[in-house]
């Protein structure tokens, strides 16, 4: 036994509030003890899963209580999967983000890493907890601290993006909370493999409403079409590396709750259906929006929304197949979009406009953060060999499995799309001369963030070269998803370890 | 028609109306700070909603006194009013977020008024 | 347009939400054999608790409410980073409106009260109404008081922030205890006692009096960041 | 036990009216003290629903410090919704 899951959330937590404590001692503390912490999340998460995969899933009591009446949290293949994902991905921001406002104020500093590190937390804890209201506990605090991470900086536009983000936030959450009266009402409980277990003794009409206020409480986390008017605004204010920690880390706990109650809370005919629209939607809005806009981190916003999209679409198929495209475009997209914003935010650092014409012959004076984005751009885009084709064509044999025609034709013109857009920026990257006038004053990266766009650069080149060192790992967690009886059966038959 | 049923009614209705009116506020008012009133009327729509879930006719409070030990039958559902305490915190978390956002949009913009605030409309 | 659209969104919205809650079928099909009955009977039996919100909202539920606390520093955090000024002066209390002398006299006469109304709220948290939420904001109610009344009372930003820190840990360092007395994080691991008796219910009333120092102290320090932002 | 309806059916009434008048009132220090009568009427109908916890709760948090911080935030901000409806 390395370890618990309960640790995931308790360890952040206390650390956030020994932050203040440590910063009155030693200024510099504010910085490692985060990067601390998510080293040994990453570390803790790593061994639970290796653990899950050759034992048996994990089922976390928390206070004494077995689970129709307690929390408990859920540490199987497919959360151990994610959350493994969620921990590295936020070493790597810390990482990249280790020199922030040093030197400068240390006030500002402290902040940002105490929500750095509890937005990564609350992320896991959506993904890992096995009951709705504390689901929604959850996301309140990623709602706090991604509300206070986009208004960071003063001087630009973030507190409008902020007063967006948090009136969206606060309705959905509203909804959210009337979905969770309904089914308590309903069959008495908050626990999640329990509600699974009785919602057939559940009146459809009631089902039905329940379900679209929960689709509507977790859209905004996972960017789905109506609900994503925050995101461009947020991604574009907020600092550089926090648009990497939403698309890569928040945005997958979003999925992931959505998918979680699609496939194992309500499960009545048709919702797969439901996904496949709202993911059609999203996607097209999301990749013609993207073709117009002139500002990097906004054009890198709507594709992060259109890839959630084609992920809806790829889970709503409700195959094996289906599946495990869907968890393997997560996986990649988890792992490329935070490189482009990182190195993005590299080669726009000295403005703060952030337009596209700006980075014109970048490539010159910053050549490796050119050459990473590149790689970037061509994994997300689906060239082989880089990692984003091997996900791109489990989608596209699954679609073509289920004989879906048009979604196979959609997906490939809105390739194209992608395409143009990424090629206009690499156009403007490399074969541009600099020109003092339009371009911006090329920035000197910092030893740890280079070292964190390499990391990520070379996790894309091996699943690009090697995809099956990761097939193995989402093929599992595909298998944990789609087998609902057994995550009740889980859940439920643990009655050993409640006290007397 | 009997007390319970009434009550009943009368207590969800005026939820649903509250949350209703709390969003019209929000979706339509021009100016910052009613929006944000409109959110928090939405918030005791729904806590009134879920304590109207607990209450059972002729219900006393969960709580044992000495010499109660039995009234269990009689009490109401603890769970919503847990539930409750917690949403009622969250919220004002979230109100004062928000409100500390709006007074750092007047610092910027010298208005509350959603129309003069570029990239605030939708 | 916009208001024709406006309308239709709350039409469909209170439509959903008639039919579900105005429907007589609704309390009619209602699982009462929920969690709700083995909560009330595990309180009295087990933890020996009175009150039975406390033991849901510390025991049964506790995993909430420590998440619950977080989202409460993390908005205090997030006003202090949202207020921030760039030369770090604190500007000047917003006045409400001057305080006559009746009110200060009577704010000093009163805040000693509000202060130990508070404290007894969350002390007896786990036999009668309220607890650590309750007390906790009586508490910062009575800071508050106090602000508005004098201009120049003060609050050591650090002693709260310690304060507020210490709770914190002291809340998830009784989980982790639990953790490693009896198995399971937020466990109660310590006797329980007599019902009704001040000292019962084991960890309860230890963590929700935790629970009332860091929400006073937290609330307090929201309120006099939110003072001093003048214009 | 009419007499509980008669309370119950008088706290809703005022909960829906001043809701509405919180939503219509253009002077926004008036909107707000609606909305601590709305917290207030909350109170006691949770009082009467048999949820002391949560009556408390609300009477500390919705009443008296939301209340407070919206005061504060027009103080530093402006107190009507248009600058016409200023006397």
């Amino acid at each position: 036994m390395v370890g618990s899951p309960v640790l995931l959330i308790a360890i952040p937590l206390l650390a956030a509030f020994l932050i203040p404590l440590f910063g009155m001692v030693w200024k510099e503390s504010v910085r490692i003890v985060p990067g601390l912490v998510l080293a040994y999340l990453t570390y803790l998460s790593a061994s639970l899963y290796i653990e899950v995969i050759n034992t048996d899933t994990i089922v976390e009591i928390i206070a004494g209580w077995r689970p129709p009446w307690g929390i408990n949290l859920v540490f199987s293949p497919l959360t151990g999967f994610l959350t493994t994902i969620m921990t590295f991905m936020g070493f790597i921001v810390w990482l990249y983000s280790y020199r922030f406002k040093r030197n400068v104020e240390f006030e500002a500093a402290k902040k940002y890493f105490i929500f750095l590190m509890l937005l990564v937390a609350g992320s896991v804890g959506i993904v890992i907890t096995g009951d709705i209201f504390n689901q929604f506990v959850f996301i309140e605090i990623v709602g706090i601290s991604a509300y206070a991470l986009t208004a960071f900086y003063t001087g630009r536009d973030s507190a409008e993006a902020a007063f967006k983000y948090l009136i969206m936030g606060s309705l959905s959450a509203s909804a959210l909370l009337i979905a969770i009266i309904i089914i308590y009402s309903q069959l008495g409980t908050l626990n999640m493999a329990e509600i699974a277990a009785n919602i057939d003794n559940m009146n459809p009409y009631y089902r039905i409403i329940a379900m679209i206020f929960f689709i509507i409480g977790i859209g905004v986390e996972a960017e789905i079409f109506p609900l994503n008017g925050w995101a461009p605004d947020a991604y574009t204010e907020a600092p550089g590396p926090v648009g990497g920690a939403f698309s890569g880390i928040v945005a997958k706990a979003g999925i992931y709750a959505m998918v979680r109650m699609m496939f194992t809370l309500f499960d009545i005919a048709g919702p797969m259906k439901i996904l496949i629209v709202i993911g059609l939607i999203t996607l097209i809005v999301a990749e013609t929006s993207a073709l117009r806009q002139e500002k990097l981190k906004r054009m890198l916003a709507y594709s992060s929304i259109g890839q959630m999209g084609l992920v809806l679409v790829a889970f709503g198929m409700g195959t094996k197949a289906g599946v495990f495209a869907a968890l393997f475009l997560m996986l990649n997209h988890a792992i490329t979009k935070p490189m482009l914003f990182l190195s993005g935010s590299f080669l726009t650092f000295n403005t703060t406009e952030k337009y596209i014409k700006q980075i014109t012959g970048m490539a010159k004076k910053m050549p490796v953060v050119s050459i990473i984005f590149v790689l970037g751009a061509l994994a997300i885009t689906g060239f082989p060999p880089f990692s984003g084709f091997w996900s791109k064509m489990a989608f596209l044999s699954a679609a073509a499995d289920e004989n879906l025609l048009f979604i196979m034709a959609t997906i490939l013109i809105i390739s194209i799309f992608e395409v143009v857009y990424y090629f206009r920026v690499i156009n403007r990257l490399f074969f541009f001369e600099y020109d003092d006038k339009i371009s911006v004053e090329p920035h000197k990266p910092g030893f740890n963030g280079m070292i964190a766009l390499f990391v990520l650069a070379f996790i894309v080149l091996m699943i690009g070269f090697y995809p099956s060192s990761v097939t193995g790992f989402i093929d599992l967690a595909a298998d944990d998803l789609l087998n609902t009886h057994q995550y009740i059966d889980k859940v439920l038959q643990l009655g050993q370890t409640i006290i007397q | 028609m009997d007390t319970t049923e009434l009550i009943r009614i009368g207590v969800y209705g005026t939820s649903i109306l509250l949350i209703l009116i709390g969003l019209y506020a929000v979706l339509t008012k021009r100016s910052l700070i009613k929006i944000i009133i409109g959110l928090s009327i939405i918030d005791g729509g729904i806590h009134l909603l879920l304590i109207g879930i607990g209450y059972i006719k002729d219900g006393t409070a969960p709580i044992f006194s000495p010499g109660s030990e039995n009234a269990v039958a009689r009490m109401v559902d603890p769970v919503p009013q847990a539930l409750v305490l917690t949403a009622i915190v969250i919220g004002f978390g979230v109100t004062a977020v928000a409100l500390s956002l709006v007074i750092r949009l007047y610092r910027h913009h010298n208005t509350l008024k959603i129309d003069e605030i570029k990239n605030l409309k939708w | 347009m916009k208001k024709a659209i406006v309308i239709f969104l709350l039409a469909v919205f209170g439509f959903f939400l008639a039919v579900t809650f105005l429907d007589p079928d609704f309390e009619a099909e209602r699982n009462h054999n929920g969690v709700k009955n083995f909560y009330l009977d595990k309180t009295v039996s087990q933890l020996k608790t009175a009150n039975t919100v406390t033991a849901i909202v510390v025991n049964f539920r506790g995993f909430d409410t420590l998440g619950e606390v977080t989202v409460l520093f993390l908005a205090a955090t997030a006003l202090g980073s949202i207020l921030f000024k760039k030369r770090h002066h604190i500007g000047d209390r917003t006045v409400l409106m001057p305080a006559s002398s009746i009110v200060s006299a009577g704010s000093k006469l009163i805040f000693p009260a509000i202060i130990l109304l508070g404290a007894y709220v969350f002390i007896h948290g786990h036999l009668t109404p309220g607890g650590g939420f309750q007390g906790g904001t009586i508490i910062a109610t009575g800071f508050l008081l106090m602000l508005i009344a004098y201009r120049d009372f003060s609050i050591s930003h650090n002693v709260l922030s310690v304060i507020e820190s210490f709770a914190g840990i002291g809340f998830v360092t009784f989980g982790l205890l639990g953790f490693m007395n009896g198995g399971t994080f937020l466990q109660n691991f310590m006797g329980t006692g007599v019902l009704n008796d001040l000292i019962s219910g084991g960890v309860i009333p230890v963590i929700y009096i935790l629970v009332g120092f860091k929400v006073a102290a937290e609330l307090t320090g929201l309120i006099y960041t939110i003072l001093h932002e003048k214009g | 036990m009419n007499y509980l309806l008669f309370i119950i059916g008088f706290l809703l009434l005022v909960l829906i009216g001043t809701a509405v008048y919180a939503v219509r009132q253009r002077d926004l220090l008036y909107a707000v003290i609606a909305t601590g009568v709305i917290s207030l009427a909350l109170t006691a109908l949770f009082l009467v629903l048999q949820a002391p916890d949560v009556a408390l709760t609300e009477a500390a948090i919705g009443v008296a410090l939301t209340t407070i911080i919206f005061i504060i935030t027009i103080r530093n901000t402006v107190r009507y919704e248009d600058e016409k409806d200023k006397k």
